[in-house]
């Protein structure tokens, strides 16, 4: 099993959302975080002082997947938040040990 | 001007009154900024204020340049239709005395402030219904030709002795003048924007909810709370039995406003929806504003509360027409707004449904046509929306560089 | 009544001050709209608006249907106990004009609004007190019969005529009529409902912070700023003297209150708490409430500012109680409000502090009663509270499906 | 004390419209609280609405204590510069007639709580400009000096009636008098505390913006509606030329200084910046006030105006010189102060620019001074400013031990 | 050493809180996410348009422990956050290579 | 491919920004948690009532780097990051088995 954790644009949460139930991976965690990446930061006026924001506000999500299932979910993630400009995020594939359901005590693919 | 007939005493008091219900509706605008930011979503908020803090400036400069002596012409009318008395303000010794006006009620400048007040309101009702979308300086430039020349002409109808007057159409303090004329140029505004993106899917409605309501509410308590200056000096003197009845009618009607969109809402919807109570309340005020002197306050509860049923059925029916308006300015205060100018006909003594539904349609047609002209002629000059990226980044961002909140 | 005894300059004056002064006693709503919203959990948010929004509409609406003639019934006593002189609100000419009270005053509308605003208060005291945990339907049928019952009878005891008039208890502007008869309503409720999950554990009293403290203080300083009507229209004329001393102790009063409950505080508790701050003012304000008219300034220091000390006693002993208060309202509103009768038959030059005592009692007793009968016939039908989990997910989603911030 | 010359009814009217704006006035409280939250930190919420919270407290107090009898000493003047009256306050029957002042204005309580309101404003200036650094109780002292030795000295010069008034100095309603001497306490304090740490790196001003800017918006919409109250009350009676001609020219010079600061801000940061149309309005407020009741409308509109325009230079000027002012409190009521106090020089009619000049010197040289040495004082022996960690985590926790938020 | 990830129910963060510091495990990071999953989000009303939050509010936990804790630190969890009704959420386990303590410099077991 | 994750006192976020950028670490995510440990969350009074808040508000840094560049980028945040006191926090390093970029659909390495 793996966790698949993506950095995308909050604006293509919604996309990667419906991409993400079409292939009927339905179950995942998401939350908002903020990047620094190529992608320039914000730019910003305050009381007619200029700066960066320096960083972007972005969505992460987190799917933990069956280990076939891993290619399928990731490119669909890829393809749903993919616009080609600076700034698109980072997929990132991590090994998990286990998983196990709090509900059934069940773990791994029956966890889910 | 005839001669002074009330004492410096009563002349002074009436003239108090004035002023302290300008100050009144002045908060109003506090009160729609609150509304209008509570209803749209977080990354929209200094937009939103921008548009609520400039509307106000613009409303009162341009009201001095213009706008008073379009609205307010003397005698100078063409066919009661039109008439201007020159760019700026200013009097003389008789603008400040009792015989200023033939009630004595108030002095030049006080007549000034209290109508001023009033003309930037009809403004901030349109920016609620374009909000999210609608271009910054495109719109500014709606507001100043909307405050400065169309609230102004169709004001004069009826408040500066106009054709509407003399027909015996009755408006006390604007359900059709300020409300509807505001409500006209929200809908001409967000039929030509377009929703925003995501609204109405295939799915159905998908709701954009409003990202403060306790912004929203404090919002609607601060229109309440002006109102008492919208209507109460709009008796345009301090007359004990008539603004103390107005009082009682504008209390009664944002009550009963509030109870029946409770229900409503309920009935539809099967929640206890706060959205709908905040504007069964603002509807059962504009409502009772065009007869609130003429009617009882047992009428007052009949007008609101028929308000009130309205407005969850006018917001779901222009969601239906797909006309998306985050803060449902068009069901408070277009819809409303008719419903109230046909109800002081309706149970005001002797007056005419005739003349109302005269008034109605006049102030309509211009207005929306108005609006409509104008907001068309921006979109294919300037361009009226922003870009879908800067919609989906946020206006405040986009257009001001400026967050609303910084939590973290 | 008897023939205008003033000018019609003068009457039209007073008037218009009572009038005003209804409008600011209606920002009040807005003031405990915002406290209590500031003081409650992010997931109650919603619920507490809603029922504030909701409760000045019913109390308006109830105090015309049948509140205003329960509580001025006028000759119509059953022994100065009970009286009621019909439903609905309406007068003829006579009042209209200043020979409608002894005073000559204001017009009967003016009468109505103004104490129709004064109603509502007492049951939106008692929504903070309740806030967190109270079905919905259940509380608000509970106001519905306080304002239009329970309120009316015992304001008619004093300011109706009746007996408590008649044996010299002195409230000027209603520490108790207004406040107390709201805490005890609080009281109640909270005893009956017991405390919020997790209040209460082993460890001691584990405190459930407010989710906004700006919220809290901008509805502190409305709730301030209203009170310059509450007490100031109690004079009910324009009065010059009366009225600008009522201002000057109203003022001392709540100032010296966020005083001492500022040092007090530190004392207790080794900290600047703001939340004390903000309790102490309104301690002060309902301390000084009762005595407004007949103390000198130096007394309304020493009223408010024994106010100011003991709310954090007050706080900290319901808490010993497992009485759970989540904003404060028993020891602001019952606890100072009793203090502050009592105070104007201390200080009050021929007052008496026997008859205070008298109408402490009498007063506590029915609004105890009365209250803690409602919400107990309630609590055996409907229920009055909520069950765990929606007390756990918060009542905004649970009672509302709304959430009131929405941030990201 | 000369005979009443006006009757019973105008001495009412005038008295009321008095004590009105002492409650507007009071409003501005709010409106400083929440402006001054608004543009600070998230942790530095609760600090800075205690702050706002005490500060009104403590100047009634005072005012009450000493503050009244120091800038209104009656004939008991030494050479105009300085006289005090004794402790407390109190009146006997004279103080309540319209034999009180030779306008009849209004009574001796009426004068103490409309004074009385004015007096903790300049303090709140001093507590935007200190914010997010200051330690709370050595801020407090200097306050409590500050309103009650500071500005009734200087109030004095004027308003009381001493040398500044016999000169021929005109500061109607205190662009002087209130803001600038406010102003002048913010320098003094800003300038001592050294700026915030990191706003100013070797890469140039690194902004701190603030948490909220609806907050902000509220506060500077409630300080516009309050000072329809500091200027309308400050013409001392309701006397309908006069107050009207205020009313416009405060709301004119408001609405010019929102605009000409959003052109202003535009051209030199490229940006539609909320924050300086708020200063702007702010600016604009603050210009009008000194000639309030001595110019014409237009030339209310050049000198609010010139304020919108000089707000962003200011900001910029004083972050050159590393003075740093979270909320702008000295580009605002310092420099808008003085600008504003020339202004009514160069256009009111009949008033002359050697002693508004003499006036502006003379008061900024006391009220800088009296601050520099009160914190200077404070510096060495309390210290004034918290300790690095502190600063970082925030005066909420560390001096307050409470969070302003608590949104999950 | 082991990451435990625990994705619970916000109401259940107490009972979680309370049960890891009664086997004495004090140390832990958490922070607030929103789950997609079998149980149905929030059902909410709008204006007159109802829709389906999708998401519900969830908490989730991390602790990093020694390899011998990792059982009886899950256990804890999933039962401290146990219901019984759909929507429990999962906990997952996951390898680290090496944990460092920013104060002392020390590695793994005494970084803890 | 390895990804460190470093909850740092939030007061120290700036300082850690800096550090990693003057040595070309320009890219990470970062958002807001909250953290128990040994240093006792903030002790707060609220309405006559003390309690302990139990938890620090922290930051969570997170940085994908090539394994080359583990120990620079690690030892950068721990100087950055420390004051010597309880509660500077903790770096963990876990393996990740692939980063893709979504713009460029490239992995690893050259996905960053
Ligand atoms: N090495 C990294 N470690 C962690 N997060 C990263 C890293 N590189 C990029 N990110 C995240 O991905 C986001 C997008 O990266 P960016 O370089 O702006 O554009 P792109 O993904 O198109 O190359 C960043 O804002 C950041 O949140
Ligand atoms: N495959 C998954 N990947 C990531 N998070 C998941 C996954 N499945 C469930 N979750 C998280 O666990 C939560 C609970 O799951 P849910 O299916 O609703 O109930 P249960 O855990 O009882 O089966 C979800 O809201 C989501 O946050
Ligand atoms: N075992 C752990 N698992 C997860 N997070 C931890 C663990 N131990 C510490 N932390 C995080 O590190 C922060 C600092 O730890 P603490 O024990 O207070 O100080 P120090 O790092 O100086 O030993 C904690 O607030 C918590 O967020």
């Amino acid at each position: 099993m793996k966790k698949i954790e993506a950095i995308i644009r909050s604006s293509k949460f919604e996309a990667v959302k419906t991409a993400l139930s079409e292939i009927g991976a339905n179950f995942f965690t998401f939350f908002e975080v903020k990047g620094f990446g190529k992608q320039a930061g914000e730019h910003v006026v305050y009381r007619g002082a200029e700066y960066d924001l320096g960083y972007i506000a972005r969505m992460k999500i987190e799917v933990i997947v069956t280990n076939d299932s891993v290619e399928k979910v990731s490119n669909t993630i890829r393809k749903a938040a993919h616009t080609g400009e600076i700034g698109d995020g980072k997929i990132v594939i991590t090994p998990i040990d286990e998983i196990i359901s709090i509900r059934t005590a069940k773990v791994n693919e029956s966890a889910l | 001007m005839e001669e002074a007939t009330i004492s410096q005493e009563l002349f002074t008091i009436n003239n108090l009154w004035v002023m302290i219900a300008a100050a009144l509706v002045f908060i109003m605008h506090l009160g729609f900024a609150c509304v209008e930011a509570g209803f749209v979503q977080k990354k929209n908020v200094v937009n939103i204020l921008f548009k609520n803090t400039t509307i106000p400036a613009i409303g009162l400069l341009t009201y001095a340049l213009m706008g008073f002596n379009l609205m307010y012409p003397g005698s100078d009318y063409a066919g009661g239709w039109f008439g201007f008395a020159g760019f700026g303000i200013g009097t003389d010794e008789a603008g400040l005395t009792s015989a200023y006006t033939d009630w004595g009620g108030y002095t030049y400048w006080t007549d000034f402030i209290f109508q001023g007040m009033f003309a930037a309101t009809c403004a901030t009702i349109v920016s609620g219904a374009v909000a999210e979308r609608v271009k910054l300086i495109p719109f500014l430039i709606f507001t100043t030709l909307f405050v400065a020349i169309a609230y102004p002409i169709t004001g004069m109808w009826k408040w500066g002795g106009g054709w509407l007057n003399e027909l015996g159409f009755h408006d006390f303090a604007g359900s059709s003048l300020v409300h509807s004329v505001g409500g006209w140029g929200a809908l001409a505004g967000a039929m030509l924007l377009g929703p925003r993106k995501g609204k109405y899917t295939e799915n159905g409605v998908k709701p954009i909810p409003g990202h403060s309501m306790p912004l929203a509410t404090i919002g609607v308590f601060l229109l309440w709370f002006g109102w008492y200056g919208f209507n109460g000096g709009s008796v345009l003197s301090a007359d004990a039995p008539t603004v103390s009845l107005v009082f009682v009618t504008t209390s009664l009607g944002a009550a009963a406003g509030a109870i029946t969109a409770l229900f409503t809402a309920f009935f539809m919807f099967k929640s206890y929806d706060l959205s709908m109570v905040l504007n069964g309340i603002l509807g059962g005020l504009v409502g009772i504003t065009a007869g609130a002197d003429v009617i009882t306050p047992m009428e007052s509860i009949i007008i609101g509360g028929i308000a009130g049923i309205i407005i969850p059925f006018a917001v779901v029916f222009f969601d239906k027409l797909k006309i998306d308006d985050p803060v449902g300015a068009t069901s408070v205060h277009l819809v409303c707004g008719v419903w109230g100018t046909l109800a002081a006909g309706i149970f005001g003594e002797g007056k005419d449904v005739v003349a109302q539904l005269t008034g109605i349609a006049a102030i309509g047609v211009f207005s929306f046509a108005f609006a409509f002209i104008v907001f068309y002629i921006l979109k294919l000059t300037t361009g009226i929306r922003v870009p879908d990226t800067e919609e989906e980044r946020g206006l405040d961002i986009t257009e001001h560089e400026m967050e609303a909140y910084k939590m973290f």
